[in-house]
């Protein structure tokens, strides 16, 4: 697929512009996110985040199986992450880009180093028998900032997902389904969120343009840019700065401040995201331990 | 333990560092060596050169590529890092876009700068060293740069805050041991100005200690420059008198 | 030459490390003679304050503000630092580690070393990297590959007429991948890709001898870059190619073109028809003497040795370099990287070169 | 909008050139389907005088694997007869399909039919020349009295012509009863199935896919000792799916396109 046509001189000129006189071309003010909207799907775990035209699903599926033998005690946790032609034409399958891999990292730093889920929760019987949780990010369209919205939707589903009650007697173990027992929520001990903010030069006054959630094109245009992961009681998780333009240290940490801010809206957000799916799941179909699967209206 | 560290260095002091510029000149354009603690770094720059793949050809401006190889015997745990190990990606895409907007690169078009780092020892600030290899690898080869690229790490001791909310006291330079144990991060400057190029942290960290940190690291890494610096000078006067008879 | 590390040098404690800062700085360095920027007046705070520039030795470093004097224009290896926000006057700053230059009012810095950047005339050796439909690209250790076209190259035999498309055909015959040339640096384009002719006898293929690589600052700009040296012990005549960009070529002297073919002996340039013979583009080697091998190679180790220790190379100092390598009757033919004997061959051609 | 029609939203994907979300009401499977084409190629798979249609199935869980690669040379091999690739020689068209939900992500069977679905109407709206339009369904069938929960009487087709859903089910209960044919199963339904046939029709129908398969240790395996088909049990199928796929298939497509104002 040839690679993404490079930006005209004009649209570069006009865009870079309005950002210095704290103008964006789709009218948000320069620190601000696109409007994030959740759908979940019928089954736990699964959630759809739109985030403007950028959209991203995640999935977090379980199964049963032995642990590593470094870690007896600890179930596992991967996150899969494969941008594909559908997202934009640049990707190919199979020719990972450097995208795919800051991507993977970022989140492998942001939530498995960061032990946002406690691994020894999903520990059946010591040794022997562990949950392996897998969240699977699959990225639908990219119009720019796919770090912050596959962050947002792999937390989400982390909370929306209800593992199934296991009872161990002996040496078997049974796994009731999810119509005998009610599953039961991964315990999270905490909601890492990146903030992704961009660098463009500077403006006259010479302090440094910088905006949060950048458009592809903005991407395209930006000579920097720089990930934090926070989470709401102000902790920083990560940060990644590497490379692009040099910016004074003041600026980054004004930045870093304006994250944790930032944070405390995004997880009000998805916490009240998913009180909404939890009245609309039970309202919706007390039939929800009768047979077969749930069939709530759209 | 008091105020001194486990390698008996205060909170402020540098690991000893050695570089050198030109170590293999045959086969590159620009190489250097450097050993921060027993972080031992070995650098190749070629270029500007003919690019070797076609569509990574930019018309207006030099590409600059970086290759990572960790030697096997690199770290306490004998692994032998493949092309596409995640670890190597991250090291290779931090140093190619912290050096593509520090050297000139719009006075070589449809030019390709290839940095290829050998990390012989690891014992900590692994990135850091790879930065600082590359700048005098850079240096030696004769390319343009706006202004040296200095890096360094710092850690916090005490990661929690204790309780009377003590002020944390960061820690300079971490090594292995240090690196595993406390948050640490990893900042890079241009020269000794306060302007940081790149800033990579992997642990959790309050926000309030996470400034002391940065301007401990800021401060490391102007010490850094005068020694870099000082090599440089060192090597070009030995140079010029050669050839000044 | 292997990598070579030298052992670190011994550990300053901090304390010393510290002073030894504060030393350098008042140590004067060559003054440079930027005339009013008054730049050594260096306040003895640590190394971070030294914005002015700081001259050990007239060396600058990337970074270093070199003058902020508006007179000054500004050339290879520096640029403009970005104006600061209180309007103080855009200062040059060096881009290089190297030496300020100053050519009236033009300030430029020249690197300790750096790639090859071909000018018109250079006579270059170059190595055939890829045959295209009507030139050739030749690697000559410069950004860009330089383009050889079918056009620039003399016709076996000498003969003047337009390229056709049967010698398109044969183009291998000419010049094919790999082969090593000769050439002289005919034009520029745009972005500094040279473009290379060899239309005249003393340019074309090279064969008979021994190939390698220097640094391309370390030879001198010579009238002629092609010397013949008279080696002794039976060496019989050696042809040394020294290419500006830094490749060298050390042949057996075959007798030159310009006296027509390897057999005929008639000297007249003018009739240059016949007397490029058929054999300027053959690939078959003359059988060489060992003598002449041993010669060859020794020209090559004196050549490493004075690269090593950082010495120029021209003509004068090749010749007193070969002279005091007989001296030291050096057998074997890699003695000139390693750094005594080789040191002990420079030392010596230096001596004779002060004396002479 | 009966219960059995499929929700489809057109071009939910802005960058593609053609995009659609189908979700099939009856077996809770929800594919997202982008087209993009006709795109340059790459040297290798070049085709001289037709265009070369590149199918990528991206499944819900995990990373593509072996059935992955078998659902796309299915839909290949379909969409090969439908598109006009003589049109576009030396091009490429490139069809991704993401398998957004699914009952059970490991069955081929469940998810053949609405892929299908769902490629056919981004083809239409990227506007990639079609010889005609075809529509798909999925069928199984159940042994005889097998209990049919309520929720899903309406899937439950008649067995003659004329003879209404209800007789259908009645029939059962009178000891030979005949089996059950049901649309579009969901996974509860496909494991009590003994035989599961998907087929494609276009809208003329001629019969671009039939891919049938006994379900004895198939999906679920609990059916009953799956005897497969006979030859009038298939034809019977066959008439079936031909008379929905031309009839409904077709009322489908032309009302998913018609609220698209811009035609």
């Amino acid at each position: 697929m040839p690679k993404e046509p490079e930006i005209s001189l004009t649209e570069k000129t006009f865009v870079l512009e309005a950002l210095k006189q704290n103008l964006r071309v789709d009218g948000r003010d320069l620190q601000s996110f696109r409007d994030i909207q959740l759908t979940f799907g019928d089954d736990y775990g699964f959630v759809d985040v739109r985030l403007g035209k950028t959209r991203v699903l995640a999935r977090i599926s379980a199964e049963v199986t032995k642990p590593r033998p470094d870690r007896q005690f600890e179930g596992m946790f991967t996150i899969t992450t494969e941008m594909g032609p559908m997202a934009s034409p640049v990707f190919e399958i199979g020719r990972p880009t450097e995208l795919d891999h800051t991507l993977s990292r970022l989140l492998e730093k942001s939530i498995r180093r960061s032990t946002a889920l406690d691994v020894e929760s999903l520990c059946i019987v010591t040794g022997k028998r562990v949950w392996s949780l897998r969240a699977d990010v699959h990225f639908l369209s990219h119009d720019g900032n796919l770090t912050d919205t596959a962050c947002i939707a792999v937390i989400t589903a982390l909370a929306h997902f209800r593992l199934p009650v296991v009872t161990v007697s002996g040496e078997d173990i049974t796994i009731h389904s999810v119509t005998e027992r009610v599953p039961v929520p991964l315990s999270l001990l905490h909601w890492p969120i990146c903030v992704t903010f961009s660098f463009f030069g500077e403006d006259e006054g010479g302090d440094m343009v910088c905006a949060i959630d950048a458009t592809a094109q903005e991407e395209a245009l930006r000579m920097g840019d720089m990930t934090v992961t926070v989470n709401k009681n102000g902790e920083v998780c990560q940060i990644s700065k590497s490379g692009g333009v040099a910016v004074e240290a003041e600026v980054l940490m004004r930045c870093a401040r304006l994250a944790a801010g930032k944070v405390k809206v995004v997880d009000k957000l998805i916490a009240e995201a998913l009180r909404e799916d939890e009245v609309r799941r039970n309202k919706g179909n007390l039939d929800w331990l009768k047979e077969g699967k749930s069939e709530n209206e759209r | 333990m008091e105020g001194l560290r486990n390698d008996g260095r205060r909170w402020n002091e540098l690991r000893r560092i050695h570089c050198q510029l030109s170590t293999s000149s045959t086969n590159a354009d620009g190489s250097s060596y450097i050993e921060q603690g027993f972080t031992k770094v070995l650098c190749n720059v070629t270029g500007p050169a003919e690019p070797s793949n076609r569509q990574r050809v930019k018309q207006d401006s030099a590409t600059v590529s970086c290759e990572v190889y960790f030697a096997a015997f690199s770290g306490t745990d004998r692994i032998k890092r493949g092309r596409n190990d995640k670890k190597v990606q991250e090291l290779q895409t931090a140093i190619q876009k912290t050096f593509s907007s520090i050297i000139l690169t719009h006075l070589f078009a449809r030019s390709e700068i290839t940095i290829s780092i050998h990390i012989l020892s690891q014992d900590g600030g692994t990135l850091a060293a790879c930065i600082n290899a590359a700048t005098l690898a850079l240096i030696d080869a004769g390319i343009p740069m706006t202004d040296y690229v200095c890096a360094c790490t710092a850690g916090q001791s005490t990661s929690i805050f204790d309780n009377e909310g003590a002020s944390p006291d960061p820690w300079l330079d971490v090594n292995y041991l240090e690196e595993s144990d406390i948050p640490s991060l990893t900042v890079a400057t241009v020269g000794d100005s306060e302007k940081i190029v790149a800033l990579s942290m992997e642990n959790k960290v309050r926000i309030e200690a996470l400034e002391a940190m940065i301007a401990v690291g800021i401060s490391g890494c102007a010490r850094v420059r005068g020694i870099m610096d000082k090599e440089v000078r060192r090597y070009g006067k030995e140079k010029l008198e050669a050839e000044g008879e | 030459m292997p990598i070579q590390i030298i052992a670190p040098a011994p550990f300053l404690s901090a304390e010393e490390e510290e002073e030894e800062f504060q030393v350098e700085e008042d140590e004067g360095g060559v003054p440079l003679d930027l005339d009013n920027d008054g730049d050594t007046a260096m306040d003895g705070v640590a190394a971070s304050k030294r914005k002015q520039g700081r001259q050990a030795a007239g060396i600058v470093t990337p970074g270093e503000i070199v003058t902020d004097d508006p007179q000054w224009m500004r050339g290879h290896g520096t640029y403009l630092s970005s104006p600061t926000a209180d309007g103080e006057s855009q200062s040059i700053v060096s881009s290089l580690a190297g030496t300020i230059s100053k050519t009236n009012k033009l300030l430029s810095i020249r690197a300790l070393r750096f790639r090859y950047v071909p000018e018109i005339g250079d006579l270059v050796v170059g190595r055939i990297l890829e045959v295209q439909t009507k030139r050739w690209r030749v690697d000559i250790a410069a950004p860009h590959s330089a383009a050889l076209l079918l056009s620039s190259i003399n016709l076996p035999g000498g003969i003047l007429r337009k390229r056709t498309s049967t010698d398109e055909l044969q183009i291998r015959t000419f010049f094919s991948e790999g082969d090593l040339l000769v050439a002289e640096v005919q034009t520029l384009n745009s972005d500094g890709q040279a473009s290379l002719h060899t239309r005249s006898l003393k340019y074309g293929k090279l064969r008979n001898g021994y190939f390698m690589t220097i640094d391309a600052g370390m030879v001198r700009r010579m009238k002629s870059h092609v010397l013949t040296m008279n080696t002794s012990n039976g060496g019989g005549e050696v042809d040394i190619y020294l290419g500006v960009n830094g490749y060298i070529y050390i042949a057996k002297h075959t007798t030159p073109l310009t006296e027509g073919g390897v057999e005929s002996k008639s000297v007249s340039i003018t009739r240059l028809e016949e007397e490029a013979s058929e054999a300027i583009y053959s690939n078959v080697n003359e059988d060489i003497s060992p003598e002449t091998r041993a010669e060859i190679a020794r020209i090559g180790c004196v050549l490493r040795a004075l690269v090593k220790a950082n010495v120029k190379i021209d003509e004068e100092m090749l010749n007193l370099g070969y002279e005091a390598a007989l001296e030291e009757f050096l057998e074997g033919f890699d003695w000139g990287s390693d750094t005594e004997a080789g040191k002990r061959v420079v030392d010596l051609a230096l001596a004779k070169r002060r004396m002479g | 909008m009966s219960p059995l029609t499929p929700e489809i939203t057109l071009c939910p994907l802005p960058q593609t050139d053609g995009s659609c979300q189908y979700t099939c009401p009856t077996s809770r499977t929800t594919i997202l389907t982008s087209v993009n084409g006709p795109l340059e190629v790459r040297a290798k798979d070049e085709l001289p005088n037709d265009a070369t249609i590149e199918v990528i199935v991206k499944p819900g869980i995990g990373v593509g694997g072996v059935r992955e690669t078998r659902l796309s040379t299915l839909l290949q091999t379909t969409l090969k007869s439908l598109i006009l690739t003589t049109h576009h020689p030396r091009t490429l068209i490139q069809i991704v399909a993401q398998i957004v939900q699914s009952e059970d992500h490991t069955s081929i069977p469940l998810l053949l039919s609405p892929l299908l679905n769902s490629t056919i109407l981004s083809l239409l709206i990227a506007g990639i020349p079609l010889r005609t339009t075809g529509w798909s369904i999925h069928l199984a069938v159940l042994p005889a009295n097998t209990p049919i929960p309520a929720a899903h009487k309406d899937t439950i087709l008649p067995n003659e012509e004329g003879e209404s859903a209800e007789e259908g089910a009645m029939e059962t209960d009178e000891g030979e009863g005949r089996e059950v044919i049901v649309r579009n199963p969901g996974r509860v339904l496909l494991s009590k199935a003994k035989s599961s046939h998907t087929l494609v029709f276009s809208k003329e129908g001629q019969m671009l896919l039939i891919e049938s398969v006994e379900c004895s240790e198939g999906v679920g395996g609990e059916s009953a000792d799956g005897q497969g088909w006979d030859i009038e049990e298939w034809l019977r199928i066959m008439r079936i799916a031909k008379g929905l796929c031309c009839g409904e298939g077709v009322e489908v497509v032309r009302d998913a396109l018609g609220d698209r104002k811009i035609f």
